[in-house]
């Protein structure tokens, strides 16, 4: 599946953008964004949940559709153009997770923390909506689903 | 030669792949399967009707957001799409990342 | 100087509330706030730049008021009435510090990321206005500054 | 014995510390001083007659909050807020944590 990573060069805000089947790490990716300019990092981490919907999760996995790199790209981009982003980040994780996993690890550095906040929501936001990736759950009760699909 | 197939050429009636992706795939029972419709619609239509018999296909298929030769179909009208010979339509379910 | 922490039992989402003087760690922080519950983490880093206003920072150190751990605890405390919070710790640093190190990490879990993103964002604020911390700091023309006294 | 200092202990002019922080240490060159007054503005009024020969000691006290006895004085009257025998006045200049 999909392994590679792109770093960008020092001037770009962007310094991470991946998809991945080996367990992320928020040292990685919290060292892609650090910055002598920056005053503040905000980060956000999606975990898997036990229980969703009220049922209880056993296992859950990511797959993710060709163009979900670029897509990845491109929200990162406009994240950089919208906000004044000094160093961006984001990881997501495809193939099979176990509860409490981190599924996703997105992070943004900036001289004060209120931006910085808003360029990691913003981001965290637009990947769920725009970036092409599908979450399948299985339950306890030996059901399983499609997020969103259904 | 049948009259339909004869005025299927002339209307631009075209072959290719429809790809199911995640929530579809597994609703159509199939990653891939031929299309032969001029329009999205059509094509669309057919693999309803192929699919009959999976009463779940059609209404995950409604959720979907579809790319047409690599490009996202977005609000346009599907009827309005056309097909091209040997390109594919790709069905992908609504997305749950993070 | 203090360097105590303060652990609560699991059923307390405060899990960790700390000034130290030893360098912060990401990892600690994240790790007292990760729960099977929870689905979205959302964590501040609020590091030295290596500039403000203009000038070129050489050297920071922060102090703390005897009263600045009951403080903390009292931030914390609203901030896990005010919002669903599942876990939330927080660490500042005082003493000497260096350009690019962390200052204060926060990290909130919640079972959403909007609700960690704003109970985060609280976190920070509340800390910053009501936790009696100071920041002194010297530039490279050797003149310094206490922050938001002069 | 002065007259001031008799009708002093009968308006309750007490004896205590004043304690400077941070910035307000800076600017004071110390960190303790003693106070003999009835309220905090008399504490104060004192202390920033003994140090008229820093300039900028009155302007860091004027973005001070204080404590009195530990309690936050707030927005209350400083005339208003009387001072024990023994007590403390705590000088905070603004937090800057983070």
């Amino acid at each position: 599946m999909m392994d590679t990573m792109m770093e960008a060069a020092d001037a770009d805000p962007i310094r991470l953008l991946a998809l991945r089947e080996a367990p992320l790490s928020l040292d990685e990716v919290y060292a892609a964004v650090g910055d002598t300019h920056a005053g503040g990092t905000a980060v956000f981490v999606g975990t898997v949940r036990d229980h969703d919907g009220g049922k209880t999760v056993t296992a859950l996995d990511y797959s993710a559709h060709p163009s979900a790199e670029a897509e990845l790209r491109r929200v990162a981009e406009k994240v950089a153009a919208d906000f004044p982003v000094v160093a961006l980040a984001a990881v997501h994780r495809v193939g099979e997770l176990e509860v409490s996993d981190a599924a996703v690890i997105v992070a943004v550095s900036c001289a004060h923390r209120g931006e910085a906040f808003e360029a990691c929501r913003r981001l965290i936001d637009d990947l769920k909506h725009t970036v092409p990736i599908w979450k399948h759950q299985r339950f306890a009760d030996g059901t399983e689903e499609w997020v969103a699909s259904c | 030669m049948t009259a339909g197939s004869a005025s299927a050429e002339a209307t631009g009636v075209s072959e290719g792949t429809i790809r199911y992706w995640a929530a579809a795939k597994a609703e159509a029972g199939t990653g891939e399967e031929p299309y032969r419709a001029a329009t999205l619609a059509e094509a669309l239509a057919a693999a309803r009707a192929l699919h009959a018999d999976r009463p779940r296909f059609a209404q995950v298929l409604g959720l979907c957001s579809f790319l047409v030769d690599g490009d996202p179909v977005g609000g346009r009208d599907h009827a309005t799409v056309e097909l091209k010979q040997g390109g594919t339509v790709e069905v992908l379910p609504p997305f749950a990342g993070g």
